[in-house]
């Protein structure tokens, strides 16, 4: 299992003074013919934000995990994902109503303390919470960090048995956060739904309305 | 004569109607004249050294298989300006442990150093600052006054990866003096004159009458001052002295803002005037084929300037094309150690160059010029330059043959990622 | 040997200093008495039937008295043993008094003890008597209390620091106070130039603080000085449970994270018993092979740009890139993968990404080729790391070497072959070993070719593996874990070896313990031995051939 | 909407820093402001900082697929070169009183760019007991960047955001505006 370390050998002086010249000069020609053939290819680089084919937020799987995003309108405020999270960087207050009806005081999500480990979504079980393949956040102070996706007082919780269809991935975080994706490529093309299922009416308007309130 | 006194007397005769030889203020009007040359061969090591290091940035970047810079301007052309006028503006920091008067002056003196070059460079056959007799022996010496700069850059900053830097750089820069001019000595030798016009003149427009291709040991002593002048210069793979993985960055580590830019401005500026030297010694410099300078210089009015603009683009063809190969080095090697770095010039480049000087001691001696053996021999280095061109090229193709063929295999399958294409 | 019969070998040669013998842990262990510890450890490595030559892990387990048991509490300090020749390892402990807890030290028998045993006194306030020099390891050296401590209390400040995001936010912006630079510098020697290579320095791979002392560009002597990335994951794995503890294995090391979720799966698996579907075997087994060569081109493609080409570490990153780009939609990250569950792997693998890395694969074999002639037989490259920093199979395993570089060493030896787990039996594979190409048997160049082959080995790996996967669930529901009372160590073979997870339950949903035993660690233990004599060009030469990364050693 | 030529929308920008009283400068002034701001912001010689995972997204950013350089982003070894601090990964208090030395050490104008979640409130770290719950507790920081790590893209984009930042400047602000710590 442990070899003997073979001792050293000790070539002929001559013939290694210019095996020495013959391999540098060789060794560095070969070099050089790899580096010349590069500069024949073409580069590799993706030009973001503005020089690519389309906004690289669609060249990622489906899979990826950027910034998190709640659809208020189906969280049942299971507290799932909060519990699940390991550091806590999801915060759902609800408050009762005397008529029965819960509505959500907070929900947010800190980007600054997310790890982007997907247990959250994960253990949603209504497809809420979820990554979206949204990845340009950056801001100027630490308070802008943290996503409030409790747009406004009053939000209901929405019960388990009839929920509405996710709205498309992203487009949550959008309406949310100001100069949110304002890395457009140029003269970007209306963008498809970047989900399957069809967005429906209602999502378009603004904040929308969940079901139940009226 | 060279063009400095010409202009000085062209400019006593026309407008002060004077004897240039007897007119008391001819030297004033020479010391203004030179300041302007002065002013002009700054402007032009600028206007050089920026690019350059845009074209660096450029090449590395294709060599990298990325783009480089190119947001400023069209195609990143301007980038050299916007660092320029950055650090420019950038706060000039003095280490407050520093000693003060040499920090200040060392990026000066480099920059000095590598200035003082351009005075013997021959741009053209009437454009050179001073045709000094002893211009190969003025390039070496001032050419070395660098290491003084880099010295006291390193001792100055008071840190010590800045000394490690400096005093690598003073080891290698005093070292690889020695091949560099035993192998302008061959040049020296075959063209019977320290001055730079006079090697040129030695020489002919036609690659075979370059010193180069002279004969095998030209041949080789080109390569071996290319090498002792890439060390000269710091650069990859003697680059040492700002060596980022090991001394972080050398010299120059304490430096910010304008003073750091005087030493990338150095550095810069000496890869051309390395480039610039190897190829008025050894590539024919600003020969035009086929026309001998006498009959350049008997022409006249727009002919003449014609002519002139010919030989300047000839000369900075030629060294640009060097200053690439430079680049392109750097970017394929790694870097010596330090003892490899003695060893290479004192076991390898000094016996070798010395070598390449008794042989062309002895083939001036056993070859007479222009006779048949000197043009059997002439013919052949040119067939072995043109062989190592062709072999090279061969190679290169080869290599990203490989690289197309696969790529034609990937082609209209939906790849998420992009392969690097040929173009 | 089993441990069982190694146990009765000591029995025989030390009568008495066996005071238990714990058979029914998933690992057995012989608890011995402190003061007759160093004896059993020099029989166990000197006796010719044992052979014990390699000191896996040195660590300790606080355990404070239950306020209603009346055992006292004490400090558990584990030697985890292993002998790669006999192939057969054991696991002593001894239990010392809490108050004050002094054994002697094994520094002198195993090397890597030293560093083992520094962590130990940092995190736990275990003195080792006649150990060389015990001072903190990893937190500063005016860092008051021992953290692993069940018992420590996190302070409010540091040196005027606030400690908690509360209070920086409350404070509103960047405190004025400056922290002392702590002072963790050994004396100087007469007569030499001290540097401070790092923390921050380009070719120390993350924050590494090396103190030389140099003559000239020759070292007398390379003290690394770590901690600077010291994150406390241990601690917290503690608090966070079993299932939140996977994502914080990423971030031991990120760029193997797949090895580390393998292991702390591995790990826990075996303390529930839960056995894994095929499919999610084979999924785990390609994930973990893309992110080897991963790893592995980041590490070949540093140690050139330590050696000053850069060109070849920036094509290196774009072939990663893609790696990257398959790990995206096989799990969703780039880096820090979180892709193995209890049970299975967070998402199967779709049939069009095995054939992207099937493309990919054939794509890179050629890339292979070419980076060879651009770098790795380049005379220059080659005289930079040929017959530099040399290390003896010996030394590599007394200090505890692990991976490719123990194998460039001469030792053949990979945790994927000898000591086998999940599904890697079933492949055919070479295990690489140094073969002295350049210069002297496990050489700097020897441990650079290492890696290189060693991808070509995981493509071998990867080719068979996406043939024969299997359909099926690559994934079982696994309850959250609450393993029953017990002790287990599960290794896995990572790009920088052995990567171990000593995991001690108690029964509830968080790890009482979890030591992480990670191959950069030990790979640190021997610079300081090979250093004199080398140049500092040969320093980064070294670090870079080693392949260490911060966080794998300062966890 | 109109597109500036690297396609950014100059109306979506949110305010990002207040740049002090002066609201109306000089016309001369404003050109200088000009020629500074754009050479500044496409010169960005960012610090190699890089502590922990977000490092190697920092060296993938400056590889072949997104290359900084584009920008003239160019990374440096030596802190006195810099211009821009990007902390990339978790800070110990070991550390951190280097990262304050290196702030120190850094020319004027420069900025501070916390990457990842573990500089902006030290992520999953913070309730560590080693760990610098958030690296402006010891440097301040201009802009904070999410993600563990972020992509390159994103890091990319956080530049982008930095160019804003030195375009809405008057160019001697900084040099007035912050102290050294």
């Amino acid at each position: 299992m442990v070899p003997a370390v073979p001792p050293p050998v000790r070539p002929n002086p001559v013939r290694a003074y210019f095996g020495n010249i013959r391999r540098a000069v060789s060794s560095t020609f070969e070099g050089m013919t790899v580096t010349m053939s590069w500069l024949f290819r073409r580069p590799s680089t993706i030009q973001y934000p503005d020089r690519t084919e389309k906004p690289v937020r669609e060249m990622l799987p489906e899979t990826y995990r950027g910034l998190l995003e709640v659809d208020l309108s189906r969280c049942t405020a299971c507290l799932l994902c909060a519990k699940t999270c390991p550091l806590g960087c999801i915060s759902i207050e609800t408050c009762k109503h005397p008529d029965g009806a819960r509505e959500f005081q907070t929900f947010d999500i800190d980007n600054g303390l997310c790890m982007f480990c997907g247990l959250c979504a994960e253990a949603c079980n209504f497809d809420a919470l979820a990554h979206t393949r949204e990845f340009e956040a950056s801001v100027s102070s630490a308070e802008q960090l943290t996503v409030r996706f409790v747009d406004r007082p009053g939000r209901l919780v929405a019960k388990a048995k009839d929920l509405p269809p996710r709205r498309p991935r992203g487009s949550i975080l959008a309406a949310l956060i100001p100069g949110f994706g304002r890395r457009r490529r140029r003269a970007a093309p209306p963008e498809p739904p970047a989900s399957p299922a069809p967005a429906p009416a209602a999502g378009a308007e603004g904040p929308e309305n969940p079901e139940g309130t009226a | 004569m060279n063009i400095i006194q010409h202009v000085a007397n062209l400019l006593i005769r026309s407008v002060f109607h004077a004897d240039p030889a007897s007119w008391p203020w001819t030297w004033l009007v020479q010391a203004v004249v030179i300041g302007i040359a002065a002013f002009l061969a700054f402007a032009f090591v600028a206007i050089f050294a920026g690019p350059v290091s845009w074209i660096e940035r450029r090449i590395a970047g294709r060599i990298q298989s990325r783009i480089g810079p190119n947001r400023v301007g069209p195609q990143g052309v301007l980038q050299w300006l916007a660092d320029g006028v950055k650090c420019w503006l950038k706060e000039d920091l003095v280490p407050a442990a520093a000693d003060r008067p040499l920090f200040l002056a060392a990026p000066y003196l480099v920059f000095t150093g590598m200035f003082g070059a351009f005075v013997v460079l021959p741009f053209g056959a009437q454009v050179v600052a001073a045709d000094l007799n002893v211009g190969i022996l003025y390039l070496l010496a001032i050419t070395s006054l660098v290491v003084v700069g880099l010295l006291m850059a390193g001792w100055g900053s008071n840190s010590k990866w800045a000394l490690f830097g400096g005093v690598r750089s003073a080891a290698q820069l005093v070292s690889y003096e020695v091949p560099s001019a035993f192998s302008l000595l061959c040049v020296v030798l075959l063209a019977g004159t320290l001055s730079t016009q006079g090697i040129v003149a030695a020489q002919g427009g036609w690659p075979w009458d370059w010193f180069i291709f002279r004969n095998p040991f030209m041949f080789a002593a080109f390569f071996l001052y290319f090498t002792a002048a890439i060390a000269e210069g710091n650069r990859t793979p003697f680059d040492l002295p700002e060596a980022e993985s090991e001394i972080v960055a050398g010299y120059n580590i304490e430096y910010s803002g304008m003073r750091f830019l005087f030493f990338l401005f150095a550095e810069w500026a000496n890869i051309w005037i390395m480039a610039a030297i190897s190829a008025f010694a050894f590539l024919g410099g600003w020969q035009i084929p086929g026309i001998a300078p006498e009959q350049i210089a008997a022409t006249k009015g727009w002919e003449f300037v014609g002519w002139q603009a010919l030989s300047w683009t000839i000369f900075l063809v030629k060294a640009t094309f060097l200053v690439f190969v430079v680049i392109q080095i750097r970017w394929t090697l790694p870097r010596l150690r330090v003892d490899q770095l003695m060893i290479t010039c004192w076991k390898y480049l000094v016996p070798l160059s010395m070598l390449m000087v008794l042989g062309v001691l002895v083939l001036l001696a056993l070859v007479p010029e222009g006779g048949g053996a000197d043009t059997i021999l002439r013919g052949a280095m040119v067939g072995l330059g043109l062989a190592v061109v062709l072999v090279s090229a061969l190679r290169v193709r080869r290599t990203f043959r490989v690289d197309r063929e696969h790529y034609r295999e990937m082609e209209g399958r939906d790849l998420w990622y992009p392969p690097y294409r040929l173009p | 040997m089993t441990p069982a019969e190694i146990r009765e070998r000591v029995s025989a040669a030390c009568p008495g200093a066996v005071e238990e013998f714990q058979a029914d842990l998933l690992d057995p262990v012989l608890r011995l008495r402190p003061d007759r510890l160093r004896e059993v450890c020099r029989f166990l490595r000197d006796d010719p039937g044992l052979r014990l030559h390699y000191l896996r892990l040195v660590t300790g387990i606080d355990r404070p008295a239950a306020a209603d048991s009346e055992t006292p509490g004490g400090i558990d300090v584990v030697y985890h043993l292993w002998s790669y020749e006999l192939r057969h390892g054991c696991q002593l402990r001894v239990r010392l008094d809490r108050a004050n807890p002094v054994v002697e030290t094994v520094s002198d028998l195993w090397p890597d003890a030293n560093w083992y045993e520094r962590e130990c006194f940092d995190l736990l306030g275990v003195t080792f008597a006649g150990h060389p020099g015990l001072t903190r390891l990893l937190m500063p050296a005016d860092w008051v209390g021992h953290p692993l401590r069940k018992d420590y209390a996190r302070p409010e400040r540091y040196h005027g620091l606030p400690t908690s995001r509360a209070t920086v936010l409350a404070e509103g912006r960047a405190a004025e106070v400056a922290p002392a630079m702590h002072d963790t510098k050994a004396q100087p020697i007469e007569g030499y130039l001290r540097l401070n290579m790092g923390p921050h320095h380009p070719a120390t791979h993350g924050v590494i603080n090396f103190l030389l002392e140099t003559d000239g560009e020759i070292l007398k002597k390379a003290t690394p000085d770590v901690g600077y990335l010291h994150r406390g994951i241990e601690k917290l794995a503690e608090q966070v449970g079993y299932v939140g503890t996977m994502p914080y294995t990423d971030r031991v090391d990120y760029l193997g994270a797949m090895f580390t979720n393998h292991g702390w799966a591995l790990a826990v698996e075996k303390l529930l018993g839960v056995e894994v579907p095929r499919r999610a075997e084979f999924c785990r087994v390609i994930a973990s092979e893309l992110n080897r060569i991963a790893s592995h081109l980041i590490s070949t493609g540093s140690l050139a740009m330590d050696l000053g080409a850069f060109t070849p570490f920036l094509h290196w990153i774009r072939e990663r890139e893609t790696i990257n780009d398959i790990m995206e939609r096989i799990c969703g990250a780039r880096l820090t993968y979180n892709y193995l569950r209890f049970g299975g792997v967070s998402r199967d693998i779709d049939p069009e990404t095995l054939d992207k890395i099937k493309h990919w694969i054939d794509h890179f074999e050629p890339m292979m080729d070419e980076f060879d002639r651009l770098i790795s037989s380049n005379e220059i490259f080659v005289r930079r790391l040929a017959g530099v920093a040399v290390i003896s199979p010996a030394d590599a395993i007394a200090y505890g070497l692990v991976g490719p570089n123990l194998r460039a060493s001469g030792v053949a030896w990979d945790t994927r072959r000898d000591e086998p787990y999940s599904i890697y039996p079933e492949f055919a594979f070479d295990v690489v070993t140094g073969r002295a190409v350049h210069g002297t048997l496990g050489d700097a160049y020897d441990r650079y070719d290492c890696r290189l082959r060693e991808i070509k080995e995981s493509l071998k790996i990867l080719r068979q593996a996406m043939a024969a996967i299997p359909e099926g669930e690559a994934r079982v529901k696994v309850p959250r874990p609450k393993p029953a009372a017990n002790e287990v160590y599960a290794r896995v073979e990572g790009p920088r070896g052995e990567c171990g997870f000593y995991v001690v339950s108690d029964g509830t949903e968080k790890p009482y313990r979890a030591r992480f035993r990670t191959g950069s660690f030990t790979a640190m233990t021997i610079i300081e031995h090979l250093s004199p004599g080398l140049m500092l060009a040969d320093l980064v030469a070294l670090i870079g051939s080693l392949d260490v990364i911060a966080p794998e050693i300062d966890r | 909407m109109t597109d500036t030529p690297a396609g950014r929308d100059p109306t979506a920008q949110a305010p990002l820093c207040p740049t002090g009283g002066d609201s109306a400068p000089l016309v001369v002034t404003t050109r200088i402001d000009d020629l500074v701001n754009w050479s500044r912001e496409n010169s960005i010689w960012y610090l190699l900082f890089a502590t922990a995972c977000c490092g190697i997204e920092l060296m993938q950013t400056g590889g072949p697929r997104t290359d900084l350089d584009r920008f003239g982003a160019v990374f440096r070894s030596s802190p006195r070169q810099s211009d821009l601090l990007i902390v990339a990964g978790t800070i110990t208090y070991k550390m951190a009183d280097r990262v304050r030395l290196i702030y120190a050490q850094m020319a004027e104008p420069r900025y501070v760019m916390a990457m990842g979640s573990c500089a902006n409130c030290g992520g999953l770290f913070q309730q560590s007991y080693s760990v610098v719950p958030g690296v402006d507790a010891i440097v301040p920081v201009d802009i904070y960047l999410p993600g563990c790590p972020p992509r390159p893209e994103a890091l990319n984009e956080a530049i982008l955001r930095v160019q804003d930042l030195m375009k809405s400047e008057h160019w001697a602000s900084r040099r007035q505006g912050r102290g050294n710590p």
